[in-house]
């Protein structure tokens, strides 16, 4: 799409200070309109009666697509949390893939529809398996990001959480260890403000998680999560850091919530009209559709265009996985224990 | 008396606790303006204000940290853990203090903290909202482990459990929530004592314990078997901790069978703890093997339909066992 | 063979297998420098180098999560938590995950880790530093728990744990540590199979089946009701969960009588499952009751000698439950 | 004693800055030197194989005691650590007690000889009874000072623990409540550079734990643990803030650990000669012992008389102790629950 560029003249965009070409920031911003088009129809699918559970990132597509853009897919590491569906298709997780773990499909690559959806986890991604349990995650990349280190392996690990989770015990065990043994690590606070009803200001005292790392002896900052490049900005620094050797990052990125928790929460019970709609103004992807189309990187028909195609691209998920297998009942108790001899 | 699900047994308890005696408060993930993700504790928060119904940060061992610190300066704390699943990090807390807190201290500290949790699965929960934690608690010298089966069981013993001096776990099965109805005495003083079982069915063929939702599957499968005969009596234990051991072994003296029923995995699940007791001071009742129906041994129940449903044990491999025992 | 110590046997295992792969690490509080409280983990820092035996932070579950984490990316890392009572805070890490990853990625992740822990009391460690903890995970579908009771089986089961490609908890008694001595094979290839029980004496009046430290009391019973004529067969599990069910119910077809024994809370604790086990697939072979002799149930053992006594299942009370079985 | 005061003309002393009277530093000064004494007799009584466990607060004496002399006992509440000897001796913990809970007696006020010595806790003085896991106990602390909070009381909540322990995910949870709240709290490090054998760099990446007060929104000091009126000077400040709904405080005493971790230890095996030689030169009984003499508000004879006051009553308490009666085996299941009908 690059002939489509129309740089104004005599000034110098973000993405230009960044180093960055026409097609790297549209390629961003296409994972960001399918992760936002694949999360809309799995709460249609929901509504339908199709899909029990749904539980999505709907605001944080900037921040995480952003993340995902400074890592090396198959040899760095993404250790997520459930908000992460455009993280986890920039990294390589396919549109069918998730459709399968929404539908709870043997052939779901995450988990063989054992988990519920957005639990993610490839292997040849090197997106490592999670779990529900808030935070547990964080201490695993701190360890994976040992073993880079120990290994002598040029590794970066990424993992991310709600600033809910960063009350957690875990999540402090884990950033100490990262800053006492400089680990290769970036912990990415995805803060949307609500830990399902429970407001920022009941979960911390202070503005932002980040505002901690020093006190693990690690850097920190907090940026704006509706600002692709702006994430980007941080997170290439964080990530030179631990390639170098300077130790972990502790990112906070603010970022909206724009569906209520999950399919079984309903936020007009705790969020007020007035609140729900100066919030859903906080929307990266229309933010970054603005810059595009004035940079002139994106055109209206372009952009309607690849809606187009990722809808297709939807569609095709959907139906595909709709059609897979179910689990068979027989395997329930397989991958207990390793296979015997294997 | 009004007919009622069991979590307005629970609702009801809570309510009724906090408007007798101020130093009752509820503190848990999403209990305040949301009224908790069961709705356990709705309108709460609105009738007794944001600090006796309190919003904690995501943290489950401060949860129950904090319990036991405010109950040990004159508070009486119900602490909410949002999913059973989620109580785990809270498990030092739990059975390194709480349960100690007495015997440690020659009884001059104590610790009358309740910790409600919704457990169990069958409710599309997956591997992280689906699991049974009792048989970890009710090893625990120092707890009481309490489970209602139904709406007035809910709210008596609950009532019972808030009274309590010592620190109670409270499971609630997710499922018995909506689908348990019954009625449900109006009394403010309507409790139920802990440690004593409620024979839910008359029997002599066999003795079925069980307890949550698992009671209720033993009904049903007690019905199917009474076509052909077999009179299973249905033992639903209530507590786990303080355990009704005359319960079990005079039904047991009465029909020399027994059948044990849990949705917790098989090995070390507490039903295993009812075998032996059942194995040691009945053994002589005894005319037939114990058996167990339970969940198989895998971590835990998966969110697809097909491997959920067949986790499950239901009220057709209960009848199953029924038969076998009564024919042995 | 040289006679060894139990502690001796767990050092040279780990040392044997660092030396045989540079993926196996050890981790823990005071590993290091100290070699351990114990010293289980002495001069191998020196040996291997501070990256590879780390003195971790203080606390739990970071040590089994970053466990947890180094597996993933192709290390195998063995552990150490301090004291058995002080696993508690890593619940979650170990029961939540490394049990879980195997199963909830359907295969494709896996957790090759070694939790080690000193358990048990006797050694006038008071409330904290004496708790016997194997029942909460032998419950849980996912972990292997191993206890060894001999300095040969320390050896040979914590290689075989390290090799293993599932998460194993290996517990050792700390009053086995020096008391108990024997024979070590040198060789590197000294496994002993996950699973599988000992029968440490062959008998034919009453099964007896123990772990750790039990293990000794019981062989110790033994000799003293022989003299009386009575023949205990007393079994050593090794292994809780697998467990080698196959022994159990042989010896009891043989014997007719089980006796089990150990040291953890009576109510709830892992015996109560192979009391289930026997009362159902072995309930034909019985000719009495399923006694067991386990630990009271208070919250643990005091710190004072005439209450720490009073705790332990020592050989006199075992003795006189085999007399008690033996005359039934 | 207060005859004996002879302050130098012209200066203004530390003790007088803080508005202190002689009787009340020297009052201090003699429950440190009490401590010292009890302490050091119960490593004897060790070693004779009479005590089979002792763990000590040798070093830690003037954080202790200044912590202990901003406390109203029996109104405050104070949640300690197993280093606490003179924090609870201060508190209105008798020698006789102590020992009671050395020997294991049956009369052990703190659990009638079933917990390991050191394991405080006295109703009376509102010392809560405390356990072996690192820890738990600042949980406890903040949920104290919630219910002071919201049942409108007057009180002030100390809870202490070791940097160590300042790693735990517990001490993050409750140090976040506690700000989230702004509760009348306050946590006070004993940072004595090990926990047991593994020290401060490889326990956390900066240099005080008190640097992480601004990451929950909390007020923080470091300082010269040594320096019982600089400690107390602190002390005061984090109390009154307490009382004056300023919320909690963190304090990081820097402490020196005379002793090995316990009797089950033996710090040379991890500590150079030359390092444990320059520690015990920061004895803190002995500066303020110098500050006393320099200020004329001790003299040689009257402190001989006070050290022959305080022998004579550790070996009062010892004896006693001694003489006590053991717990009676048929107690071991007492108290498990409360009494039926109590
Ligand atoms: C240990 C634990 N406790 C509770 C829950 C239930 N729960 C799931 S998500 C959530 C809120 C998380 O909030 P936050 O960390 O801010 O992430 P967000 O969902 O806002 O992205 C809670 C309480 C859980 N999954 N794990
Ligand atoms: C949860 C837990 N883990 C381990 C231990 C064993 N342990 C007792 S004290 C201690 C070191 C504590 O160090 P620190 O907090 O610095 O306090 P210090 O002893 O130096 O005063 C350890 C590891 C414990 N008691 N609790
Ligand atoms: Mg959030
Ligand atoms: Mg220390």
């Amino acid at each position: 799409m690059s002939e489509e560029v129309k740089a104004p003249a005599g000034t110098r965009m973000a993405h230009e200070e960044l180093g960055l070409d026409p097609d790297a920031v549209l390629t961003m911003y296409r994972r960001m309109v399918l992760a936002r088009a694949l999360d809309r129809r799995m709460w249609v699918l929901n509504r339908q009666g199709r899909a029990p559970f749904v539980i999505s990132g709907q605001g944080h597509e900037a921040a995480q697509v952003a993340a995902a853009a400074v890592l090396r897919p198959g040899v760095d590491w993404a250790v997520p949390y459930y908000r992460d569906l455009a993280l986890c298709l920039a990294l390589g997780m396919t549109a069918r893939e998730f459709m399968l773990s929404v539908f709870a499909r043997a052939e779901d690559p995450t988990s063989g529809g054992r988990q519920m959806p957005s639990h993610f986890g490839l292997a040849r991604a090197r997106i490592v398996t999670t779990s529900s349990p808030v935070a547990t995650q964080v201490v695993h990349a701190a360890g994976i990001a040992y073993a880079a280190k120990v290994r002598g392996l040029d590794e970066v690990v990424l993992t991310t959480i709600g600033e809910g989770g960063t009350s957690k015990g875990d999540w402090h065990e884990a950033m100490n260890f990262a800053a006492v043994h400089r680990l290769p690590l970036i912990c990415l606070v995805e803060d949307n403000d609500y830990a399902i009803s429970v407001p920022h200001r009941l979960q911390m005292g202070v503005d932002s998680a980040a505002e901690r790392a020093s006190g693990y002896g690690m850097a920190g900052t907090t940026v704006d999560g509706g600002d692709l490049l702006a994430v980007l900005k941080v997170m290439r620094t964080a990530v030179e850091r631990a390639r170098s050797g300077g130790g972990p990052t502790l990112v906070c990125a603010k970022v909206a919530r724009f569906t209520s928790h999950s399919s079984d929460d309903d936020q007009r019970r705790y969020r007020s009209q007035e609140e729900l709609e100066t919030m859903l103004r906080r929307d990266p992807i229309e933010r970054l559709r603005g810059y595009l189309l004035e940079a002139g990187l994106l055109t209206e028909e372009a952009d309607d265009r690849l809606l187009q195609e990722c809808t297709a691209e939807v569609d095709e998920a959907v139906q595909s996985a709709q059609e897979a297998p179910a689990p068979d009942p027989a395997d329930l108790e397989r991958h207990v224990y390793a296979a015997e001899g294997a | 008396m009004a007919v009622k699900t069991l979590i307005e047994g629970v609702r009801e308890a809570l309510d009724e606790e906090m408007a007798r005696d101020e130093r009752v408060w509820v503190l848990g993930e999403d209990v305040g303006r949301k009224g908790g993700v069961f709705l356990a504790t709705e309108g709460l928060q609105e009738k007794y204000g944001p600090s006796r119904v309190l919003d904690t940060p995501l943290a489950e061992s401060c949860i129950v940290g904090v319990a036991i610190g405010s109950a040990l300066n004159g508070m009486i704390p119900v602490a909410e853990i949002q999913f059973a699943d989620f109580i785990h990090p809270a498990f030092d807390q739990i059975v390194s203090e709480a349960a100690r807190i007495r015997y440690r201290s020659n009884g001059s500290f104590s610790c009358p903290i309740v910790v409600r949790a919704p457990f169990g699965g069958g409710v599309h929960g997956g591997l992280y909202h689906s699991q049974s934690v009792e048989a970890f608690y009710a090893h625990v010298p120092g707890l009481k482990v309490v489970i209602p089966s139904t709406p007035a069981d809910a709210k008596g013993l609950l009532k019972a459990a808030i009274r309590d001096p010592d620190p109670v776990m409270f499971f609630e099965h997710k499922k018995t929530y909506r689908l348990v109805r019954g009625e449900v005495p109006e009394d403010g003083d309507h409790l139920v004592p802990l440690g004593r079982a409620a024979i839910r069915r008359q029997g002599t063929s066999l003795t079925c314990i069980a307890w949550g939702l698992m009671t209720h599957h033993c009904l049903e499968a007690a019905d199917q078997v009474a076509a052909e005969g077999i009179e299973a009596e249905v033992i639903d234990l209530r507590s786990l901790r303080p355990l009704d051991r005359d319960a079990i072994l005079d039904s047991v003296r009465k029909t020399a069978r027994a059948l044990i029923v849990y949705e917790d995995n098989l090995t070390g699940g507490f039903g295993a703890e009812v075998a032996a007791l059942i194995a040691s001071d009945g053994f002589e009742y005894l005319d037939a093997p114990i058996l167990r129906v339970a969940g198989p041994d895998v971590p835990a129940m998966p969110f697809n339909k097909p491997q959920e449903d067949a986790f499950m044990p239901g009220p057709d491999k209960i009848a199953a066992a029924m038969r076998k025992l009564a024919a042995y």
